[in-house]
């Protein structure tokens, strides 16, 4: 056995180090996020006037972001069941489609920014104000941060030392379902509450 | 016990406290020392000394530790708990009836105390108030009722010969209150790093008889008077649950 | 990856996308109809809790996950509602 | 990001961004021990200031506080800010997790490696960088931060009251090794759980490794609490919101102070215990070694930690008794905390239930460890007065409370930091240090540390406040000149005596004798390799067939010890 074999092959806990170590990160990032969230959540209860959000935010246009990073996980899902059945053309055709989903997302978004920039709310203006851009801003940077590693397994797919490494597809899906469910909760507490 | 001089009506129960907690740790601070130097001594490598093979899991280890757990959470942990909430509802948990509480409004700003006083009427923001910077006059025998609001960072409103602290934060009004049993002159720290000049917030707390204050009161005034202006931040603070 | 069996227990990814798209539909439709404040915030945050244990069960997989896995997801989050609603008396409280 | 067989940088790239886990220990090392003196020297500062204050400081006085030599309110502000942030933030965790967790860990589990070794030396190099961060804040304009290490808003937060930018550098030092010490974390969870050698079942982890593997659990899930209040109070500072500013001069209504304190000591406590639980770890192991007799109660002792973890997370609240917190959590966190001595007094059972019937060896890294058990039943057990509201409402911000966290942070956490380095030193660099000069640094050092803290109690009942640059403007402090000029004299004593060990440290990183592979006899699997261990650790991942404490039975060619990885006949 040589000195590597051993760690991929029989992981102590049967759960590939790879999935455990982006499980525990996701752990870390509840807590982050949870905090933010928690935080917003206590101060909008303990402040006396909270803008209505419906009135304040164009829900239809973060409906329809919502709908596409929801889409973008339903292709991720493809991508990782394309690359499970070693069908790389298939699996590439997937993973870009949720990259483009992902840009999407980040396009609107801006346009969002820019609309309540235009219409005087920006982070410093009111609590609200700080509270929407805080959040949103920093999810906006996790799905970049989602988009800039999904790019680089885009390209590396195509170098043959890829075919060792089918879990980290797994691994950013898992990455990306998260992004995803922080969407999910901040969109119905934040936009619509 | 090394404490300042107590001058407050329910200062000794926190003494008593400290002197029960203090003998409960003591105890058990002197027992590990006791053990542990027995062992070093007794039980040092010797030529010829043989350790005793156990891995203390068996019966008698469990329930020693059982034991000792229960031992020490209900010896020192609810023993002292109970009683810590008894001395804490006499201190600070049981705010004085206002109507018959001597208040004033105590509102820190970076580096000084500022203090004001209802004067005959009672009622703050009247004329008749009184604002005087560092210098508070209570009378002795009665409970005072001290609110806090504070202009710009954290302080806090530290009487040590009444043993009580109190936080005052901007936004937030919260109370001290306190019953001053000898007359003199003591000192108001601040308790919270609150700047750079931090150390330099001095108070004075002069407890005389009921006629002494109020003619301080009345005398003070002509000299210093309302300062309306400077109280109007601390109306603007105003929250709906304080 | 996972055993065939595993596999079996997780809903066809459409499928979960279709629930997925009804209830956020469902959201936007509940925040246009005037039901009292209290109504429509727990349908929402109904709603989005239950969006979120779709895309983590079926398209994270948890459902078939070991143990450890589904002790490492659900630790933080006791950990995060339980540590908020500690703030609410002192902070949310403060009107 | 499994540990793949990716090629292996050559040359000095090779060695400074090394992935082995033995170097980025050794770096973590040297780092956190700069960071240690640095921040001791601030001590000594801090120590003259309040024992002569605001005369001229001697010999650097001019240097640093411009002519005269004398300290400012300002300068005495930001030392403590900084001696508290280092010290926490870039001395203890970097030398008790960073060094002795990345060094020791992966060989006392059998492992090749970290799990992710790539994502250790990037969590180092994020340290390394937010330390350069932490450097540069004394020399912005405005200098250093002044808000304390608790920087609690609005102080910290209000462009208008700390103007200066070192503020701001400050909350991105702290982040960044946040940062750092979360990835580290991440790994340490990751490697302990993955890359057991087989037969190293959790019954069979040295309490050392256990110990690692809460304190990274305790990370995981807060250190990110307290980077999100540190990014909301750079948010306020630098975009203009307002999350934690209040009354008169906020932008805009809604902020609450208060919230920052919760989200603040939601993480502080858990990272006491995450400084403290290491030393416990290791202490376990180390009175198991050099009492030739297995850790008494393993199982109780594991338990113990863990009840510790689990409660360490809804403990915060003694942080806030007189902060205006409402009285009815006030009253829940007294009986929470006070629970926190039951798991402790077990640990005590299991530590003194050790040396009972041992056969004890006074070796240095005992000799430490045994000053451990000491100085932490003092700063233990002062914690049940902090614990107690009435109490606390009197000594909060007294020195009373700096008193107690310097039992269990700067002495036994200290004292356990020495224990570890003289205990490894043999394995990481295969000399030896000299005995002699390790227990004299310690017998001088207990003492001299005894001297100051017990000094600090004493002002603390007295009322003492902290952070105040000249605490005898009051009249009341007077009677305490004495003990503050006491307390300053004991630390400047104790910085000396530090050198000593510097010097024996560094000495013997080249001049030691050599060391054997076993120094001190013991069963864990890293003594089973040679000392310093070869670039994988292990030619054959090893079986391990017993438990960590096989000490005291007499076993073949006249040893008293059983290794981790040798098949006994259990005659």
């Amino acid at each position: 056995m040589t000195a590597e074999a051993v760690d991929l092959e029989r992981p102590a806990t049967g759960v590939a180090s790879g999935k455990l170590g982006v499980w525990i990160f996701l752990a870390s990032e509840v807590m982050f996020f949870g905090a933010l969230v928690g935080s917003y959540l206590v101060l909008r209860m303990g402040s006396a006037s909270w803008p209505l959000p419906a009135a304040t935010l164009d829900t239809t246009l973060l409906g329809i972001n919502t709908f596409v990073l929801i889409t973008s996980s339903v292709t991720m899902v493809n991508a990782v069941r394309a690359a499970e059945r070693g069908d790389l053309p298939a699996m590439r055709r997937s993973l870009l489609a949720t990259i483009l989903l992902g840009g999407t997302f980040l396009g609107l978004k801006a346009f969002d920014y820019a609309h309540l920039v235009g219409g005087g709310i920006t982070i410093g203006s009111s609590l609200f104000g700080a509270c929407y851009f805080t959040l949103t801003g920093f999810h906006g940077l996790h799905v970049l941060g989602g988009l800039v590693t999904l790019v680089s397994l885009l390209l590396f797919s195509r170098r043959p030392a890829f075919a060792r490494r089918i879990a980290w597809i797994e691994n950013a899906g898992l990455y990306w379902h998260f992004v995803d469910v922080v969407w999910i909760v901040l969109f119905a507490i934040l936009v619509l509450l | 016990m090394g404490f300042p001089e107590d001058a407050s009506l329910h200062g000794h129960l926190l003494d008593r406290l400290y002197g029960h907690a203090f003998w409960l740790t003591l105890a058990a601070f002197l027992a590990v020392v006791a053990i542990l130097g027995w062992c070093l001594v007794r039980y040092r490598a010797r030529p010829g000394r043989l350790p005793t093979y156990t891995h203390g899991s068996g019966r008698g280890a469990l329930l020693l530790s059982l034991g000792l757990a229960f031992a020490v959470f209900v010896g020192i942990d609810l023993n002292l708990a109970l009683e810590d909430h008894r001395v804490f509802d006499a201190l600070v948990g049981t705010p004085p009836d206002p109507a018959k509480a001597f208040r004033i409004q105590v509102m820190p700003q970076q580096f000084v105390w500022n203090v004001r006083y209802p004067g005959e009427d009672g009622e703050f923001g009247t004329d008749d108030d009184l604002t005087t910077l560092n210098q508070i006059h209570v009378p002795a025998g009665r409970p005072v009722l001290v609110e806090l609001r504070s202009m710009d960072v954290v302080h806090s409103f530290f009487l040590p010969h009444f043993r009580i602290k109190q936080d005052a934060l901007p936004g937030l009004t919260t109370r001290a209150y306190f019953q001053a049993t000898k007359t003199g002159t003591y000192e108001v720290a601040c308790a919270e790093l609150c700047g750079l000049e931090h150390y330099r917030m001095r108070g004075f707390l002069h407890v005389g008889s009921e006629e002494e204050v109020a003619e301080w009161i009345a005398r003070t005034r002509e000299e210093y008077g309302a300062d309306q202006e400077l109280w109007r931040a601390w109306t603007r603070m105003k929250r709906e649950s304080d | 990856m996972n055993a065939a069996t595993g596999t079996a227990r997780l809903m066809r990814p459409a499928v979960v996308y279709g629930w997925l798209a009804v209830l956020t539909a469902f959201e936007l439709a509940v925040v246009r109809v005037p039901l009292g404040r209290g109504a429509t915030a727990s349908l929402l945050v109904g709603s989005a809790l239950a969006k979120a244990a779709l895309v983590v069960l079926h398209f994270m997989h948890l459902r078939i996950e070991g143990r450890i896995l589904r002790a490492i997801a659900l630790l933080p989050l006791l950990l995060v509602v339980a540590f908020v609603v500690a703030l609410i008396p002192d902070i949310g409280a403060r009107r | 990001m499994t540990p793949g067989a990716h090629p292996r940088p050559a040359g000095l790239l090779a060695r400074v961004f090394s992935t082995d886990h033995k170097v980025i220990g050794k770096q973590y090392l040297f780092t956190g021990i700069f960071f240690l003196f640095f921040a001791g020297l601030m001590a000594l500062l801090i120590r003259w200031q309040l024992a002569y204050p605001f005369r001229s400081v001697p010999l650097v006085g001019g240097l640093l506080f411009g002519k005269g030599g004398i300290m400012g309110g300002e300068h005495y502000t930001m030392l403590f800010t900084m001696h508290g942030s280092l010290m926490v933030f870039f001395a203890v965790t970097p030398i008790l997790i960073g060094a002795m967790g990345n060094f020791v860990v992966p060989l006392q589990i059998g492992a090749r490696d970290m799990a992710y070794p790539r994502l250790n030396a990037t969590s180092y190099w994020i340290l390394f960088a937010g330390g350069l961060v932490m450097a540069a804040s004394f020399f912005v304009p405005g200098g250093a931060a002044s808000a304390g290490w608790t920087n609690y808003p609005p102080l910290s937060s209000d462009r208008g009251v700390t103007l200066g930018q070192g503020q701001t550098l400050w909350l991105l030092g702290i982040v960044l090794a946040g940062t750092s010490t979360l990835l580290g974390a991440i790994n340490f969870v990751a490697t302990i759980l993955n890359l057991r050698a087989p037969g190293m079942t959790l019954r069979r982890l040295p309490l050392a490794t256990w110990s690692y593997f809460f304190t990274s659990v305790l990370n995981v899930l807060w250190v990110p609490v307290v980077a999100a209040a540190l990014i909301l109070v750079l948010l306020d500072r630098v975009a203009g919101t307002s999350f934690f500013l209040a009354g008169a001069n906020a932008p805009f209504e809604g902020g609450q102070p208060l919230l920052y304190q919760h989200l603040f000591w939601g993480f502080g406590h858990p990272e006491v215990y995450i400084l403290i639980l290491p030393v416990w770890g290791i202490l376990s192991d180390l009175l198991s070694v050099f009492s030739r007799k297995p850790a008494f109660g393993y199982r109780v002792s594991v338990i113990a930690m863990a009840a510790i973890v689990a409660v360490s997370g809804i403990v915060w609240g003694h942080h806030m008794f007189t902060s205006g917190m409402s009285p009815l959590l006030g009253k829940a966190f007294v009986l929470l905390t006070l629970a926190v001595s039951v798991p402790t007094a077990l640990l005590f059972l299991n530590w003194l239930g050790t040396l009972w019937k041992g056969s004890i060896r006074f070796e240095p890294p005992m000799v430490y460890a045994l000053g451990i058990v000491f100085v932490f039943a003092v700063g233990g057990l002062t914690g049940v007065f902090n614990a107690l509201q009435a109490f606390d409402i009197y000594i909060h911000d007294t020195y009373f409370v700096v008193a107690h966290f310097h039992y269990t942070l700067a002495a036994s956490v200290f004292l356990g930091s020495f224990a570890a380095i003289s205990y490894w030193f043999p394995k990481m660099f295969g000399r030896r240090m000299n005995a002699r000069l390790s227990v004299v640094h310690f017998l001088l050092s207990f003492l001299l540390l005894n001297v100051v803290f017990l000094a600090m109690f004493r002002m603390g009942i007295a009322g003492m406040p902290r952070r105040v640059a000249d605490p005898f403007v009051y009249e009341y402090l007077q009677p305490m000149r004495g003990w503050s000029v006491l307390a300053g004299w004991g630390t400047l004593g104790l910085g000396l005596v530090q050198l000593l060990f510097a010097w024996d440290f560094f000495r013997s990183l080249r001049a030691g004798p050599a060391a054997p592979a076993n120094p001190w006899g013991a069963a864990t699997l890293e003594w089973s390799v040679a000392s310093p261990p070869p670039p994988h650790n292990f030619e054959r991942t090893p079986r391990v067939a017993g438990g960590p404490h096989e000490y005291g039975r007499p076993g073949p060619g006249g040893r008293d010890w059983v290794p981790q990885d040798e098949e006994v006949s259990l005659t």
